[in-house]
């Protein structure tokens, strides 16, 4: 049978996709274990036992300032500061990926700004946003919105340009104006393109949390990593990673699986 | 009766592919115009200058004597030849959005009685053209056949001034196809449409129409067949009303007037 | 070593780290003016001088044994390199800041109003060593303020931040934000001289088994201060050859020397690294860092071995991973190299 | 007229797309004049005369390392590592994604992996990645090559994995092995797509190839930026800033351009 | 002659929903086999079973004796209902992908004299469908008919053993049709192809046919629509060879035995 047509069963599927990321595992642990026979207190690939001790620490020590256990306390901080992020760059994405999208004066007047804005590498912007905006928890939560949104908004704009003219025609026949257009015909087209560039933007969105958590900020799983980093603790960056790893494959996986929910007619069999 | 729509000496041309060439043309209030001639002659592409898709490259389309603004309205209808419905609709969606759009120009979307109703209209047009058992699937999940007769009641609930129909009955078998005849003839003659129909059928093209319509081309040169265009070969204006098609005996009531 | 794979075998390539810092500013210039050339020829050695522009990196780069050395503050020396047991050996006491590292206000003139405000400053470096040391000696305690960590790199842009109020720094951004309207320096390493130390550290088994680097090492390092504290010409030129390695306008990095105390004399340095007091200041360096948590799992602060020339050690003598060497510096100072 | 359908001349897409970044232009200049007569020695909003003296420094002074006019040199480094890094991201994209996305079995093999890739951030792995690559070129190619593959891997898997499921079964009806579809279906489809992808991915592959540079580096347009960000000397970050986005524009345009010029077929209009 | 094609018990169901059930067919070697039936039937999913694309819910399929495996080869040629071609080759390069793939299984393309015969095999099929003036363009730039007809010169290139064509003449014109006709005859005779066709045509089901085969629901239960599939109705085994369509006047040359 032909490679294209091979689909797999559940189970297989399951092991396919776990067997690569094992063998990392006992790559890693093989090179781990190398390292600590020759020194025992290697840092840089640590045992597993060793970042379980480090976790448990981090697990059962309150944080000094909000008194919860430091592990949750950095994952919730980042979580909302993520959240906040791409809440607001998926809004923006939306309005303005459709506006620039469906309406050519619109796509003239701010696609060239877009282009501009999404090309400007925003941190070494940040001593602007800090002056504009301070730096508390909206520098950050603005670094990630302006670092991912540019891409969305020309990702969805993009998509909703190459909607078949037929479309567009057919509703101007039955009476739609330019936002009836935009709402009954290039929105719900665009929402399963959204939920993708959703998911294609959470890399990012952590590398930029991450980002504005290590610039300046007492809470955080980026603070943490970059704290700790200054002592080489992989025993801590590498669970803090995986974990956050972790996070955003159940995000990514939600996501898909919303999107198949909620936008049957995208997923269905093209006949 | 003055022209509903004129076109004056009008070409088409993709870069040195001349495709229509000196096409004149008058099409008046309440006929049905028939279409007919080979592939590729360019009759699609003459209903895309109606529609305001496209433009001529030489030549004018007067629509009630003004100049056609190259954008479409409500008053103008289409069936794609390549039955284009939105995927994101269900069937019932499909029809009931053109219902709402002018009902609804800043909601989007009709609630409570209103939208009942609307949906009620849809529903009754949906059985007329034989999708009432369909009207929660969405457009992937019909057969081409049905898409094309989605696409028809769509363009059909707006009762347009003019309508205009891209081989709307080629996916259809024998009985339906008779169905849509007598659906199209009924609609056209109690909302005094103008319909202009581009067909393969011949023999569809004579029973419905009051006039037919062959494109081609007049002269072909084998060394440059690029060079000519088609044109207006032949237009004969048919006397009389046309006949109308046979009531099949399975035949679904008319839709007509449920608004 | 920490490094993993020891290189306790000779060799004749060696590649030294460094970053931007007035008293790190001679390495590069060594290496641009010839001088590094001179002693490579001498010992017949490879020496690589590496610029890496984050600081911190350059101790990690050390630390997994991709460099040989590198230069450090003594605090990181010990917290990073030796506490992850790395073995390693402080070749050159370079100088101290005598006023590199600062405590800067808005708003206020004296350390006191610091209370209760938020800092920003580099956690877990000499910054915070310093803000410790200054709130110890105005009576008060480290929970009297609270710390937000922030990057070396974006402080300057921080603290021009109206919500900023507090920050600790060290040269060349102390000097860029004490130049801000309204800011305040209430404390700075002039306060605490001789604690504040910059040090050049090689692997312990990499020089253990190459003396003629660390011979190497002092021979540039010598020959450079000695040129660029000439008051001629000179060194006029080559202060100006370092500041613009380091970005700066050469009045900045006259100004940056100026608060850098420099041994340019070897034989201060080895009175430096022979005298009591750098007992005394690294008992006070090693308690801060253990209270601040940064000798992973270990159960005391003399879980850490220090030695210093004369055989002196500090905590645990069986586990020396930091040492302070003074023969290379005596040896420039007897002119032997 | 409908807005959807209100084209705009060449000339008016001119000045309605400068419109806008003229006006931010505008407004910074008062700003900056704002801060300056506020405080004549004012860093964080230089005026353009002060930025100008800046360029022109940099601009005829040579790089004490390479000998070369410190402008050039840091322009010539980073485009280097910026055309590397989007290189081998590039080639990558495309074997990757196609057999990703054409080739179930491999799908349940690599798509997990590449996931989880995609949202690990590299940036919390700096220290791996340099000890793992040294602190020469290769970390910095290295580290934008795996901060934009993922997500252009994923795009272009997910493009070929939409393509209609009609073209794949009329491929193998005259004859089309698995290396056949993909080679001569699903490649050349996937082209156009990649070269969006590219486009998208220019914005981060700018903000990895600068936090690279300012974490390990002596030359390059990132390094300059946090050199001299230590003195918060903008009056030359705003023009570098200025000219990373000018590089990129011209990239993005060239890109499309050759899109249009090369794959005609994917630009056509519709019908 | 044993069947090369058995169809035993077949249904295909969407959830709840019925299309296709009880379906036997055995289909012989060398036969014409047209199919007729109403709109949503499930003519279109009974090729897609055969092309191996969707797999039955219960039954089986036999080709020559085995079961079919669920993907296909160059034993089966395709015509879909919705003409698809590859929009990113020309005219050219769809018809002569078909004659590449087998030569170059590595190259996947022909360079130099290999390349110069495919093309001109290809181009010789192309004037046989009445493409032979627009060997560069892309489907984009052509009509429906157009696109529909390099459909059936991509497939018709590959001489399948068994050719499925849903409703292939459905864009075409009178003219055209009739050449389409003598063109699919022809080979049909010539390299003892078996042929599958759904159409709507009845006259052209039973010209073209040796046999004709109507599906359609057997009951239908008007408050469950969907609870009864359709199957075949009537098969209606013609005698004698089929009448050859007139060869029209302006007929291509046949393109046969260029290979
Ligand atoms: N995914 C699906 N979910 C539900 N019903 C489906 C789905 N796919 C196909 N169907 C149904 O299967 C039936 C048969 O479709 P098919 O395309 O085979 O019809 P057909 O006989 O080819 O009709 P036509 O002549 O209009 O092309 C239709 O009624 C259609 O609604
Ligand atoms: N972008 C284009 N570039 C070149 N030629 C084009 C382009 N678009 C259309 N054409 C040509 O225009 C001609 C007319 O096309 P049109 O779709 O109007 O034909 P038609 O009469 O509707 O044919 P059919 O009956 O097959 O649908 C065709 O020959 C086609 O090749
Ligand atoms: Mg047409
Ligand atoms: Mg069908």
């Amino acid at each position: 049978m032909r490679w294209v047509n091979w689909h797999l069963s559940k189970r297989d599927r399951l092991i396919a996709g776990g067997a690569p990321i094992l063998l990392l595992v006992v790559i890693y642990l093989i090179m781990a274990a190398a390292r600590h026979s020759a020194n025992p207190s290697d840092k840089i690939l640590p045992l597993p036992g060793g970042m379980f001790t480090a976790m448990a620490n981090l697990l059962t020590t309150p944080d000094p300032l909000s008194g919860n256990l430091v592990f949750w306390a950095d994952t919730l901080a980042s979580l909302q500061r993520l959240g906040l992020g791409l809440g607001i760059a998926t809004l923006f994405a939306l309005v303005l990926g459709l506006l620039i999208g469906a309406l050519p004066p619109i796509r003239a007047t701010l696609s060239p700004l877009v282009t501009g804005i999404a090309v400007i590498p925003p941190i070494a912007l940040l001593p602007v946003l800090f002056i504009a905006l301070g730096l508390g928890e909206t520098s950050k939560v603005v670094l990630i919105a302006i670092g991912v949104a540019p891409v969305m908004i020309r990702d969805i704009a993009a998509h909703v340009g190459s909607l078949p003219r037929e479309q567009i025609i057919k509703a101007e026949t039955l009476g739609a104006n330019s936002w009836q257009i935009i709402a009954r015909v290039a929105l719900p087209q665009a929402m399963p393109r959204l939920l993708q560039a959703i998911r294609l933007a959470l890399g990012p969105a952590w590398v930029f949390l991450i980002s504005a958590e290590a610039v300046a900020s007492d809470i955080g799983l980026g603070y943490r990593i970059f704290l700790v980093r200054r002592y080489l603790s992989m025993d801590v960056i590498i669970p803090y990673v995986a974990w956050i790893a972790l996070l955003a494959i159940l995000m990514d996986v939600a996501l898909a699986a919303l999107s198949r929910k909620a936008f049957p007619w995208a997923h269905g069999e093209s006949r | 009766m003055s022209a509903l729509l004129s076109l004056k000496n009008v070409w088409v041309e993709y870069g040195d592919k001349v495709v229509l060439e000196k096409v004149n043309l008058e099409v008046a209030e309440g006929a049905f115009l028939s279409i007919i001639g080979p592939s590729g002659a360019g009759k699609s592409s003459l209903l895309r200058l109606i529609l305001g898709q496209e433009t001529p490259t030489r030549g004018t389309i007067l629509l009630d004597g003004q100049p056609l603004k190259p954008e479409c309205g409500p008053d103008r209808g289409v069936v794609f030849q390549r039955y284009s419905v939105f995927p994101h609709m269900t069937v019932l969606g499909n029809v009931t959005f053109g219902l709402e759009c002018p009902a609804a120009p800043f909601a989007a979307r009709l609630f409570g009685t209103a939208r009942r109703k609307a949906e009620a209209e849809a529903t009754a047009m949906l059985e007329a053209v034989g999708l009432g058992d369909s009207l929660h699937l969405y457009p992937a999940q019909m057969s081409g056949g049905m898409q094309q007769r989605l696409a028809i009641a769509q363009a059909l609930i707006k009762r347009p001034r003019i309508l205009l129909l891209d081989e709307p009955f080629g996916a259809l078998d024998p009985g339906i196809r008779a169905d849509m005849h007598g659906l199209i003839t009924r609609l056209w003659r109690d909302y005094s449409l103008t319909v202009v129909m581009v067909t393969h059928d011949i023999k569809e093209a004579f029973t419905l129409g009051t006039r037919v319509l062959a494109l081609d081309k007049r002269r072909h040169d084998p060394h440059a067949p690029h060079r000519y265009g088609a044109t207006a070969v032949y237009d004969l204006p048919l006397r009389g009303p046309p006949v109308p098609a046979p009531e099949p005996e399975t035949a679904p009531e008319p839709v007509a007037a449920t608004n | 070593s920490g490094g993993g794979s020891a290189p306790t075998e000779k060799k004749t390539e060696f590649s030294i780290g460094w970053s931007i810092y007035a008293g790190w500013m001679p390495w590069p210039y060594a290496q641009q003016a010839g001088i590094v050339k001179k002693w490579e020829d001498k010992y017949h050695l490879k020496i690589k001088i590496v610029q890496v522009n984050d600081y911190v990196e350059s101790i990690n780069q050390y630390t997994a044994g991709k460099l040989d050395g590198v230069t450090l503050a003594n605090m990181d020396a010990l917290t990073i390199p030796a506490a992850g047991g790395k073995d390693t050996t402080a070749v050159i006491l370079g100088d101290y800041s005598n006023g590199n590292d600062g405590v800067l206000l808005k708003g206020a003139a004296n350390l006191s109003a610091i209370k209760g405000r938020s800092v920003n400053l580099v956690e877990l470096s000499v910054s915070h060593y310093l803000l410790a040391r200054a709130l110890e000696k105005a009576g008060m305690g480290m929970t009297d303020v609270k710390t937000v960590n922030t990057a070396d790199a974006d402080i300057v842009g921080a603290f021009a931040s109206p919500d900023v109020t507090a920050a600790v720094a060290w040269n060349p951004q102390l000097s860029v934000m004490r130049a801000q309207p309204g800011a305040t320096q209430v404390f700075s390493s002039a306060d605490i001289p001789g604690e504040i130390l910059d040090l050049l550290v090689v692997d312990t088994a990499t020089l253990k088994a190459n003396p003629d680097l660390g011979k190497a090492l002092a021979g540039i390092w010598y020959d450079t201060v000695q040129l660029m504290m000439k008051q001629d010409a000179d060194g006029k030129a080559a202060r100006a050859a370092m500041a613009k390695l380091a970005g700066a306008a050469p009045e900045t990095f006259d100004s940056q020397l100026k608060t850098t105390f420099l041994y340019t004399d070897p034989k201060a340095a080895v009175a430096a690294a022979q005298s009591p007091a750098l007992v005394t200041t690294m008992t006070r360096v090693r308690d801060f860092s253990f209270s601040k948590g940064l000798f992973k799992g270990a159960t005391s602060a003399d879980a850490v071995g220090i030695a210093f020339p004369g055989g002196k050690t500090l905590g645990d003598a069986s586990h020396v991973t930091l040492r302070f060497d003074d023969s290379f510096m005596k040896l420039a100072a007897d002119g032997k190299i």
